[in-house]
């Protein structure tokens, strides 16, 4: 058998609909026709009127998500894609994340964002937004990276009593394979050490793990080991895994798929500097997407977002310094 | 169609408002008008944290019909005018001034403060400040409250004119519409959103236009009017709770007070003031209190005294009341305390 | 009142239907739709940039009447069916093939593709994805328009039934009717949302029903009937024309494609595709011209044979023109040079 | 004469409108009413027809504003407060923030978010948003600290050909006098050194320039010079002025108001870590508001915020370092 990244992310959501009468699905095709990407596919049959087909209504399907939970359901929210999220953004920041605070009544809703870059998909179809919902107090924010990942952090992500942004990247969908789906798994908010190695530490999360493990590869081959730290949750950070690695590299480079101003990156390599400052042989590096919208066109594309090769001349950069 | 629905179930579910309705709601209608005013006196005394007070006059018998047509088991997203609707809906006056005074035992503890409260696990659900962002919200309670098998159960909202014109509000009626909820969305068109008058606003003539678009039965109602605001919305509700689908009030009325307090409301016609949905509901139900002999004038003003002593009773103890404190507080915003973070220092 | 208003102006100002009219609007639609092949065969060759590809097939007759019922001056956000629409307001076959193929010479040069195009400055609006986030842009031109005394100007822009849910639809027909701007808003109710159908997306018989909420003049149309579509359009422009207010104009018809070329619309109801909506309005018109003799079948073959010639030249040039570099492409998203930031590297 | 911040504000857009007639004010209650916090006052009179009361719309607010500078006006949108910037999110980030991108026509709109939180105001009016809208390719983000550079920052951002985020902190509204309005004034994009010192940095922006200024009054009677940097425009940073800063004391303390997860703090870190790393003499700090909404009660919010005290412990805490 093998089960890919998409397909995780439909029998978790088929085995938390299964175990517990409580789940729900609400979004823009999910029933029937199993959604854009084909992630609820058979489920609407499967689980008989608890998949549902909504309006092209983002703040009301995030809105319905909200009123459910306080009535104790545990509604699963698709998003077709991240970057429609926005409508619904009103509802994600000032209703859902901030239920908990205001009520001590929890807010257990999963909103899924099929994030990220494919080539050609434009600047409206292949925006990463974890770091827009990462700023605002009360959100847990997912960016699972590998299969296990993608299904054991969404069943995760059901079961936690708090709002989570759950970042899938539509990169990864038909692009990673695993034989078996995991039996048990990392709980999300601890950071994953995706390589080891002693030289440099790249610090990624989603795509940009493989993006990075590419380059580290490559470099294995020069005699550079390299470090992969797969941040897997990037709200809460697991600053210590992160801190960890940079204890034994000495060198870090963040790379993150978003835009350069803020995001991610800065996050971490803040963390690092305030917290690991001791620990650095050089100043940390970041590497993120041009700051410019997500262009259309392939050639642009590939030049707009960090990749293997990028991240390769990042790293002997780094180095060198 | 579903006007007709309507007009025939009227007759059938709604009797005429009781005397006793109508005494019960009085009640409620002078005891949040007296809280109102005590609460602009502590506004004018400093005695409010920070600083806001949005009081519903002129809203009131609208606001108590809404609230006293609603049951335990059902759900209430009142908004900034709805004291009255609260009191009806199960508040205590405590709760509320709690609130206003940002007391560590109200219900959002010191964290939210004023209009900002309730209680979500009983159904009453604490605004947010975005306009028409309840709506939905109160959808979804009625979608879980269905997939649990629950049925006679109403959710009611209430929004101004000016809350209308939100994607919020269309989003949340839409979907309404599309799962045939057992809404009851009420508008207040108190003829101005903060200073901006109905003419900037929208360009129906009357905000029940939009029912039928949405698969809403309409209803109007001469908001200065507790009796026909107790029957129009007793009607709406039953309807809702019967199967007949969401329910659209839009009550006609004034903003007998500023935005908040601070605001003069200078800006209101005059003309508006001397219309006839200028008139003051509270004087109005007093009249036909009079009228049909419900009740005496000597009774009116012990009504009157009794509100006041229990509201003076509540301040009194709710000022005795410890605020929160920054050092005890649980400064987590999530219920999964293990994935706080320390926040980066 | 508003729709008195309508039925008065339409006979005044709009005439039937002529020969001329008729056949230079089914010349646009024919090479809308032979476009569309081309657009279908370059996607199924694997020759489109990434992927997507869609298609107005069924929605010409439409989406022609909007393009064409304009003029210099006008403003037109069209969405993504709409191919037809825009030959007939001015764009060209090679600007389509240039930003479907990711031409650099295309008016996006290959930082937007496909239906993401337009000249915002010659009025031509290219739509985000975001559905319904247009309609109030056009309410800014023409805002604009009338802050610099440009008279006798028109915006129109087009959505899906799907896109009527959205909270932006909404703000922005509010805002149009209280601005009373000169939009024609035109809804095509092609019975799917992707697959989603009416059913769960609105709750109204007609969207034409929420016409009235917004004080627009409402109109419903045939959208297989070229002819009525002409002739529903032109009234409904005229109006907006000469000071009429907002109008909305709701088309019935079906997709006969699938969302996008990726899709093979399984869904979609047999019986619709039988049904009346279910018609080609291609060949609706073919037989409206064969019949009143307006044009022969060798007529028709040729026209088409001119059609396909012109299509293949287009695709034949700007297969062979650049495509974008990223070396000497200018990474900035603002004008302001200065402003820049090289990005954190 | 003595000008508050907020007539200064008031006073930049009567300049603008006077001089300009592509200039117009679209928002609520901007019209006969002069705006929620009055700063249209009069000019709806002033300049009849050129200042429109809109209904409560901030989606189509913020879309009309482009499709008016698509035909050439120089529109500014009063937000009644920055948190409900939210609904109007979508047609800043994909419409406003990419139009000069995707078809170089420039999108000339300032957008005006009285921001940050006063005693007393809650969760829902008290918000900073200048991070969530730097992080988006397209957008200049000022946030002005002083009464000068809200009248000229405002000035200059309705001159700009580019969408504008004008942070303007209603903190400082009335808080803030100054004699005379500035006939001449720093470029945006550029920081000011707003009290030089020779011992340590401290970076902030808009209304925590004033804590800084006050924490480092206090530190100078120890006998420590604080060195301020107002950061006065956070999207683009002049990271030039930041890192001579820094290279003049060596120790850097970076305060914001809001949220601790990313935002401007983030980016300042990361970029005097990345650039000037060889200048430190000690970790660089950050100090941000709590990781929860922003409280109601005016003891809780007074802890929430940092204030020249919890700076001043800071500064203390890092010196030590
Ligand atoms: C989305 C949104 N935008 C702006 C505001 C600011 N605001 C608060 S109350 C108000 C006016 C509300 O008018 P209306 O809905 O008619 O209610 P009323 O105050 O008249 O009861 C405004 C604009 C808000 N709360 N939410
Ligand atoms: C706000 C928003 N949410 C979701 C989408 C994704 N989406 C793109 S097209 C589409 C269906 C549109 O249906 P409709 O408006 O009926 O237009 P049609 O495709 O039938 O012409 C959806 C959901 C979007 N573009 N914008
Ligand atoms: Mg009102
Ligand atoms: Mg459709």
């Amino acid at each position: 058998m093998s089960i890919t990244y998409l397909e995780a992310i439909r029998e978790a959501q088929a085995r938390a609909l299964a175990e517990d009468p409580r789940v729900f699905i609400y979004g823009q095709d999910v029933g029937d026709f199993g959604g854009a990407f084909k992630a609820t596919k058979g489920l609407a049959k499967e689980f008989p009127g608890r998949v549902l087909d909504a309006p092209i209504s983002e703040d009301a399907i995030v809105g319905a998500a909200v009123g459910a939970a306080i009535e104790g359901m545990r509604p699963i929210i698709e998003m077709q894609f991240a970057d429609f999220s926005t409508p619904g953004f009103n509802q994600v920041i000032n209703q859902a994340a901030t239920l908990y605070w205001r009520t001590q009544v929890p807010c257990p809703i999963t909103i899924r964002l099929p994030s990220g870059g494919t080539s050609g998909s434009g600047p409206f179809h292949s925006q990463c937004m974890e770091a827009i919902y990462a700023h605002y107090p009360g959100l847990i924010v997912m960016t699972p990276a590998t299969v296990e990942d993608a299904y054991s952090m969404l069943l995760e992500a059901v079961a936690i009593d708090d709002p989570v942004i759950f970042c899938e990247h539509k990169y990864l969908y038909y692009h990673l394979k695993t034989d078996r789906l995991p039996t048990e798994a990392m709980p999300a908010g601890k950071a994953r050490i995706a390589r080891p190695g002693r030289d440099v530490t790249i610090v990624a999360y989603s795509a940009m793990v493989h993006e990075a493990l590419a380059a580290a590869e490559e470099l294995s081959t020069e005699g550079v080991e390299v470090e992969v730290v797969d941040l897997r949750t990037v709200k809460p950070l697991d600053t210590d895994t992160i801190i960890a690695s940079v204890a034994r590299t000495g060198r870090v480079l963040v790379v993150g798929e978003a835009f350069p101003w803020g995001g991610v990156t800065a996050e971490v390599v803040a963390r690092i500097a305030t917290e690991g400052f001791g620990l650095l042989d050089a100043p940390p590096q970041r590497l993120n997407a041009k700051d410019t919208p997500i262009p259309y066109h392939p050639n642009l594309w590939s030049a707009h977002r960090p990749t293997a090769n990028s991240i390769l001349a990042a790293v002997r950069n780094l180095l060198r310094l | 169609m579903l006007s007709s629905v309507s007009e025939v179930s009227a007759a059938e579910i709604v009797p005429q408002v009781s005397k006793d309705e109508y005494l019960r709601a009085f009640r409620w209608l002078l005891l949040a008008r007296v809280l109102d005013e005590k609460l602009a006196a502590l506004y004018r005394a400093g005695k409010i944290p920070g600083g806001g007070v949005y009081l519903g006059k002129g809203q009131e018998a609208l606001s108590v019909s809404v609230g006293i047509s609603l049951r335990t088991g059902d759900v209430y997203a009142p908004l900034i005018r709805d004291g009255a609707g609260r009191l009806a809906f199960g508040e205590t006056v405590v709760e509320a001034l709690r609130n206003c005074l940002g007391s560590v035992l109200g219900p959002m503890r010191g964290r939210d403060g004023n209009v900002h409260r309730g209680r979500p696990r009983d159904g009453y659900l604490p605004m947010i400040s975005h306009l028409g962002a309840m709506i939905s919200v109160v959808n979804g309670v009625l979608m879980a409250k269905r997939f649990k098998g629950q049925k006679g159960v109403v959710g009611a909202t209430c929004l101004g004119e000016g809350g209308t014109s939100t994607g919020a509000f269309h989003e949340g009626l839409n979907q309404a519409g599309v799962e045939r909820l057992p809404l009851v969305m009420v508008v207040a068109n108190n003829q101005y959103a903060y200073s901006t008058p109905t003419s900037r606003q929208f360009a129906c003539k009357s905000l029940a236009d939009r029912a039928q678009g949405y698969g809403f039965t309409p209803h109007s109602v001469d908001g200065t009017n507790l009796a026909e605001c107790l029957k129009v919305l007793g009607h709406a509700v039953a309807l809702a709770r019967t199967g007949n689908g969401p329910q659209l009030v839009v009550a006609s009325l004034l903003r007998l007070c500023g935005h908040g307090e601070h605001d003069d409301a200078s800006y209101i016609d005059p003309r508006l003031k001397e219309s006839e949905i200028g008139r003051d509901c509270l004087e109005l139900s007093e009249e036909h209190l009079l009228v049909n002999s419900w009740a005496s004038k000597q009774e009116l003003s012990q009504w009157r005294t009794a509100a006041q002593r229990a509201v003076e009773e509540a301040v009194a103890l709710v000022q005795k009341e410890p605020s929160p404190d920054p050092y005890t507080e649980n400064w987590c915003a999530l219920q999964t305390g293990r994935f706080a973070e320390g926040g980066s220092k």
